[in-house]
């Protein structure tokens, strides 16, 4: 009873979207509770959600997932720049400029597996930061970042008569402004939307083809299945998601800088998801989560605030415990990234997952109910 | 049209007073209320609080952390200062002064950190935390042009001061330029300035250079201001070649060099390309070379104490500029140079220095104004005239919120008397020789009021 | 009777390996063909010359009137010629379930659809066919399970059900029995006679005479690239060239 | 023609590098399995070997200056000069070629470590949590590394007597300026001989005849029965060595500080996967292909025809040759591919 209701999509998008409307009640405890990092959780999120669909259904590790998170900040600043501060034009170009450069390098990087086929994305990503970075300058502004400028057309706009007061005009949804809080809701409502479509391709037929290609691509040759357009369809949608998170990011704040793209950037979304879980629903928004965080608030951290974090210790123990995890936070807080990694490859193989499941199984077997879990999630849905 | 009606003006006001005023309870449905503020009411007000933050944002990781480390040293012993802590440092010498060693306003200065990783993306995440979530008052700090011009426009549209750390290159005060963005620090424009009439003494009218640029902003910068100083007195530019940044290895863009027919290499490299490519150059026999029966020479327009140490031996005798030495004698500098030294040990770097003086500065703006109010303080900053910093007499130019004041050019130090002893000062340029019309950079500084 | 696969001339060479040398083969509708040989005598060679992973240096393999060299694995499988495999290729992550709902929805799908908005649950026919073929081969109870974890026989027979549920026009069965024990044998032998499987027109290659001698209708010797012998399974055991061929070599395996 | 000669010289000298980081690289990948992200770091540990090296040789005699009041600045003079003179001025001036004597021992034992406390229980994961467990070790070495000798480069000056440029122009008859810095000549000799070295030990000794094997056919090696975890200790352990002493050898061409091994990192995947998979001539063969592009690239005539073609050159190289040839330049079907 309880498995099914679990199980049924109504709920599960129920609960996901409470979560995610009330994170900013739930992450104030954590000290996260502030616009720029809850917009970021979202936007990243969605990031994930999406190379999640690719890595994780189909196995194909993309190092240059970055490139359409950049191309779709690089298309919203320009619709900015040339169309309207409305953010729904800008969101839309985003995800189709960089759902059209996702085919292109899709379908040449898709001609070759494993390690080549990453390397092949790695190579193109590259290309593009470096050319962002220099050639480019004209339509990138290299360096510096893509930014608004007060004298730019706006055709769209102006059309409308909207008049720029004074300084530059700011990114809009229809008026709702899209800075602070109101931001992070329009991502949060983007993220629960594309979490939706994650969900329902997960436990779609087309999702499950996926997996049985990572599962035994020759196989599914021989069953009858054409891989390619389905590789390359997965390898599209996952950057559709790059660029709509590329475009939200740009949306939320106009700057489009070329180190979005580098490889270090393409990195990043494969420790989140890998890290979270990959092949999981919500592992890769948690993979997500855990990073910002760290690069956000553990970098933040110096002597004097954790002295007050652990003010309620005596005193001997409050210098010992302040010393040592002072190593770890503000300058150090890549020693915390990088030991997180070790730590959680070594004991939880699956990511975070992996051990919210094996919560889940200690719990339930406490209460003499362990099941079978398994980390896939389509079996319960085919019953 | 729906459009029209919801967004008769696009502007942020009414909305940025309700976010940053709110915790979260106060958050989702307050967002539509509009236009309901106070004259005087601002982002981060602190109102009855005994204390004020400051945001120091500074790069703790990648290839300036060391830079970035030496800003956060200041910074810390500027708030000290500010405090009325500490030996005061600059706030004795500092002319005119407004400061009382109570805070800024009466309220006690309190700080927080984050780090830019020299990222403009990670920079400005970085700086809407302080602001969004520690409530800082005003950002300072960076170590790169693209950063600072990056949370500069993100501190306008936050209606947040924001005074420059380290920034050379022309647009941060030219055509990115800031209502609310200051720069203490010279640009490539004041490098060549003073650079230029040095060369001449010491070089001739008659060379021939070759530029190597790094190939972003900050190097087209800094080759623009070089070729135009040095062509103005008879130089000839052979070539100027853009090298990918963070190449590494520049053999292959130095060897073109030996053949070229050019008597002098200039290097607008900054950071770890800098060392590389002055290391490599030298290991290519660039400096025992004869061209046109000259010595070669090789000239570094932007000069730092830590990259000075990066690059060792070879930095020995190389010309370049720099904002400021702690060797230099002035009463400002002693004091300060005194009072860091005593506090970490080690004597404090052009960064440090610059970080400093925008911390006194900003807070004696405050004081002008006896307001936080940014609009205010922004007047009491534009156009403000002082001494005893360094530098000598200065001016933050209103115009463009550029500060003028003397400039620095080095020679790498042939015979230092120190482990800190690396650059020797060879001329303190005056004021007036790099000063050039405000509107000549082009660029608009945009509103007071945000 | 028709003939509906038809292999003609066919040769293939590895480096300097002859594996198959002028191959004729002609495949009836209906019957049960088996193909014997010692081991390396080219029997997966022409398997796989047939279902595209191998394409044959010349000659030519016809599948119910078209020429299938060339043409794509995937394509093949849907012209109606599905081949099990002697490594079980199954989908060692996905349940027994799944395996078997993969091929049908191949067999509906085509070689590409784009569903993602479809709900699997909403898959019911489907599902109920994958639910009866897992029953017909005694799995469903095990359907959850997941196919990586089953034993050899298992996903054998799992194997079986895939292609079967395909409903193809011809099977290739590649030594279904292999390194099954006995009592499975047996129940694999009565599969394959009985129902809709007994029906299909099958290749089968097998090295257990009793399997062989069980299921054959016809039965073709292939030794060292040459298929020597064809007919009956009376007139194979009596061919003097097969006893030759298989002398001295009975050992193998 | 002499602009091309040395450009030819650039291009090699940068492939020595990347070759010789290839190698280890691929050598870990071809026997062991393992995507090792911690590569680049071993490369910077070794560079951070010679840096070592040379802090202990100039542990200084400190002079207080007494003009500087504020804080303490110190004439230095290290103790090796004052107890022996000219002697300890020499042997300090060699840091760099004697820190080898300390860098062979250190890498081996860093690589043995890593073997046996880390890698070899990542020898069956998947290569997503290889890259997960080695990238973490990667950012803990380099943080460790900036502990203690901070971010900013540090001077590793080769001898006096290389430092300077040789006269290649004048030996060879052509143009008398053109000379080419001694040290890059010696680099690229250096890893010559590594490249040579580590080749004639696998094909000359039963231990590398194993490994070969090994890099052949993985599966089967295991089921030959010999004590194959202690030879992966020692594959391992050679390819950290020769990424160190890569490492010892580029200090004085470029400046260590504790981000170059990230620099380097995906440089070397790069020339590792255009090699082809597990093929150790091939992940030579591309350092030096994709180093001498890299050189003629940036070439004026070449890039002003293309611009920006100095920046992607490495990259668009590795996409034209991945889609030519779908194993890279010599890899063998089968290898890395799922």
């Amino acid at each position: 009873m309880m498995k099914n209701l679990i199980k049924s999509n109504t709920v599960i998008m129920l609960i996901f979207a409470a979560v995610v409307l009330t994170a900013p009640m739930w992450t104030a405890p954590i000290g996260a509770n502030y616009p720029d990092l809850l917009q970021k959780f979202a936007i990243f999120g969605i990031f994930a959600v999406g190379y999640n669909i690719l890595f994780g259904l189909t196995g194909y590790l993309s190092f240059g997932h970055a490139a359409f998170l950049g191309i779709g900040s690089y298309t919203a600043v320009w619709s900015f720049k040339l169309l309207t501060m409305n953010v729904v034009p800008a969101i839309i170009l985003a995800v189709i400029v960089s759902g059209i450069f996702a085919l292109i390098i899709g379908y040449l990087s898709l001609r070759r597996s494993g390690i080549y086929f990453s390397i092949l994305t790695l190579a193109f990503a590259q290309m593009a930061y470096s050319l962002a970075y220099s050639v480019l300058t004209p339509i990138t502004n290299g360096e510096t970042g893509l930014q608004l400028e007060q004298q730019d057309p706006r055709v769209i706009d102006s059309m409308f008569g909207v008049v720029v007061t004074d300084g530059l005009p700011s990114t809009n949804l229809f008026g709702t402004l899209m800075s602070g809080y109101s931001g992070f809701y329009v991502a949060a409502a983007f993220l629960i939307f594309a979490f939706y479509i994650s969900l329902k391709i997960f436990r779609s037929p087309f999702g499950m083809k996926l997996l049985a290609i990572k599962s035994n691509q020759t196989r599914m040759k021989y069953t009858g299945f054409n891989t390619k357009p389905y590789l390359l369809t997965a390898f599209i949608i996952s950057g559709m998601y790059a660029g709509l998170a590329g475009g939200l990011l740009a949306s939320i704040d106009p700057l489009a800088g070329a180190e979005r793209m580098q490889w270090t950037a393409s990195g990043e979304v494969v420790l989140m998801t890998i890290m979270g879980g990959v092949g999981t629903l919500i592992g890769p928004l948690l993979g997500a989560g855990i990073i910002k965080y760290l690069e956000n608030i553990f970098s933040a951290l110096n002597k004097s605030e954790l002295t007050e974090i652990f003010s309620f210790m005596p005193e001997w123990l409050q210098t010992i415990v302040v010393n040592i995890s002072n190593v770890f936070v503000g300058e150090g807080w890549h020693l915390t990234l990088g030991a997180l990694f070790m730590l959680i490859v070594i004991f939880l193989p699956g990511g975070v997952m992996e051990g919210v499941t094996k919560i889940k199984d200690f719990i339930l077997g406490i209460f003499g109910k362990g099941e079978d879990n398994r980390t896939a999630e389509i079996e319960g849905e085919a019953k | 049209m729906k459009k029209n009606e919801n967004t008769p003006h696009l502007n942020r006001r009414g909305f940025l007073k309700v976010a940053s005023a709110t915790g979260v309870a106060a958050s989702a449905p307050m967002i539509f209320m509009k236009d309901a503020y106070a004259a005087k009411d601002f982002r981060n007000d602190p109102k009855d609080s005994k204390t004020v933050t400051l945001g120091f944002n500074v790069p703790q990781s990648g290839p300036y952390a060391d830079e970035g480390a030496d800003e956060l040293r200041a910074y810390k012993l500027a708030v000290k200062h500010l405090n009325g802590e500490g030996d005061g440092g600059m706030m004795k010498t500092m002319k005119p002064s407004m400061l009382k060693g109570n805070g800024i306003l009466g309220k006690k200065v309190v700080f927080s950190t984050g780090d830019t990783q020299t990222k403009s993306d990670a920079a400005r995440a970085s700086a809407k935390r302080m602001i969004e979530k520690d409530g800082a008052l005003m950002i300072t700090g960076g170590s790169s042009s693209g950063v600072a011009i990056a949370v500069q426009g993100l501190c306008q549209e936050m209606g947040t001061i924001f005074m420059a750390g380290l920034t050379h290159s022309n647009d941060t005060t030219g055509k990115d330029r800031r209502r609310y963005g200051f720069r203490h620090f010279f640009n490539t424009e004041m490098s060549g300035a003073a650079l230029g009439p040095v060369l001449e003494k010491e070089y001739g009218t008659d060379r021939t250079a070759y530029h190597l640029t790094a190939d972003y902003t900050w190097g087209w910068s800094q080759e623009g201001s070089i070729k135009k100083y040095t062509e103005k007195m008879g130089w000839k530019t052979k070539a100027a070649v853009k090298t990918p940044v963070g190449a590494g290895d520049f053999s292959q863009f130095i060897t073109p060099v030996l053949n070229s027919g050019a008597d002098v290499l200039v290097l607008n490299h900054y950071g770890k390309d800098m060392v590389n490519s002055l290391t490599q150059a030298v290991q290519f026999g660039l400096r025992d070379k004869q061209v046109n029966g000259k010595d070669f020479q090789i000239v570094v327009p932007l000069f730092s104490r830590l990259m000075a140490q990066g690059a060792g031996e070879n930095i020995k005798g190389i010309l370049g500029s720099t904002n400021w030495n702690w060797a230099l004698k002035d009463e400002g500098s002693a004091a300060f140079v005194k009072s860091f030294g005593a506090e970490y040990g080690q004597p404090p770097s052009m960064a440090a220095h610059t970080c400093y003086v925008q911390t006194l500065l900003y807070a004696n703006a405050c004081e002008m104004a006896g307001t936080f109010y940014p609009p205010e303080v922004i007047k009491a900053l534009e156009g403000f005239k002082f001494d005893g910093m360094g530098n000598g007499p200065t001016e933050y130019r209103a115009e463009d919120h550029q500060c003028f004041k003397d400039v620095l050019v080095v020679r790498g130090n042939e015979k230092p008397t120190s482990q800190f002893d690396l650059l020797e000062v060879v001329q303190e340029v005056p004021r007036a020789q790099v000063e050039y019309p405000h509107d000549m950079l082009g660029g608009e500084l945009g509103p007071y009021e945000v | 009777m028709s003939n509906i696969l038809e292999i003609k001339g066919v040769n293939k060479t590895f480096g300097g390996l002859h594996a198959l040398q002028d191959v004729n083969l002609q495949i009836e509708e209906g019957e049960t063909h088996a193909i014997i040989g010692p081991n390396g005598a080219g029997k997966s060679t022409l398997l796989n010359c047939c279902i595209g992973r191998l394409i044959p240096d010349n000659g030519s393999v016809t599948f119910n009137g078209k020429n299938m060299i060339g043409m794509e694995a995937h394509d093949i499988n849907h012209a109606g010629m599905v081949r099990v495999f002697q490594t079980p290729e199954i989908f060692p992550e996905l349940t027994l379930l799944e395996n078997v709902m993969i091929p049908a929805l191949a067999k509906r799908d085509g070689t590409f659809k784009f569903n993602p908005f479809k709900s699997l649950l909403k898959e019911t026919a489907i599902h109920e066919e994958a639910m009866a073929t897992l029953a017909d081969f005694n799995l469903d109870r095990f359907h959850d399970h997941h196919a990586g974890s089953m034993s050899r026989g298992d996903k054998r027979r799992l194997e079986l059900a895939m292609g079967l549920i395909q409903h193809p026009t011809l099977l290739l069965l590649d030594e279904p029995t292999a390194g099954m024990a006995r009592h499975d044998t047996n129940a694999t032998i009565d599969l394959l006679k009985s129902g809709k499987m007994g029906a299909m027109t099958k290749v089968i290659i097998e090295h257990d005479m009793h399997v062989v001698f069980s299921l054959a209708d016809r039965i073709s010797v292939l030794a060292r690239g040459h298929i020597i012998a064809t007919g009956t399974p009376e007139d194979i055991k009596n061919d003097p060239k097969v006893k030759e061929a298989y002398l001295g070599e009975t050992e193998d395996e | 023609m002499d602009a091309i000669l040395i450009q030819l010289l650039n291009g090699l000298d940068k492939g020595a590098a990347y070759a010789l980081i290839a190698l280890g690289l691929t050598l870990a990948f071809g026997t062991l399995g393992i995507v090792n992200f911690a590569h680049g770091a071993l490369f910077m540990l070794g560079a951070f070997c010679a840096v070592s090296f040379q802090k202990i040789l100039t542990i200084s005699k400190k002079v207080k200056d007494e003009s500087i009041t504020f804080f303490d600045a110190y004439k230095e003079q290290p103790y090796l000069e004052i107890w022996w003179g000219d002697t300890g001025t020499a042997i300090i001036d060699y840091a760099v070629p004697l820190s080898i004597i300390m860098a062979i021992p250190v890498m081996l034992l860093i690589g043995f470590i890593m073997e046996r406390g880390l890698i070899r229980h990542f020898y069956k994961r998947s290569h997503a949590e290889q890259i997960l467990v080695t990238f973490g070790l990667a950012i803990i070495i380099q943080e460790v590394i900036r502990h203690f000798f901070g971010a900013n480069p540090i001077p590793t000056p080769a001898p006096d007597l290389v430092s300077g440029s040789a006269a290649v122009g004048a030996f060879f008859g052509l143009n008398e300026n053109l000379v080419y810095p001694w040290w890059r000549l010696i680099y690229l000799v250096f890893s010559a001989a590594i490249i040579l070295a580590v080749f004639a030990f696998l094909k000359f000794t039963t231990f590398g005849m194993v490994v070969r094997a090994g890099m052949a056919d993985r599966e089967t090696v295991g089921l030959l029965g010999i004590n194959i975890q202690k030879r992966f200790t020692i594959v391992f352990a050679i390819a950290a060595l020769v990424a160190g002493l890569a490492g010892v050898m580029y200090a004085p061409i470029l400046p260590p500080d504790y981000h170059m091994g990230m620099d380097f990192l995906v440089l070397s995947f790069v020339v590792v996967v255009v090699g082809g998979m597990g093929s150790l001539p091939g992940a030579v063969a591309a350092g030096f292909l994709l180093g001498v592009l890299q050189s003629f690239a940036s070439m004026t005539e070449v890039s002003s025809l293309f611009p920006g073609i100095d920046q992607i050159i490495i990259y668009l190289v590795a996409v034209v040759i991945l889609l030519v040839r779908p194993r890279g330049l010599m890899g063998r079907e089968g290898v890395f591919e799922d």
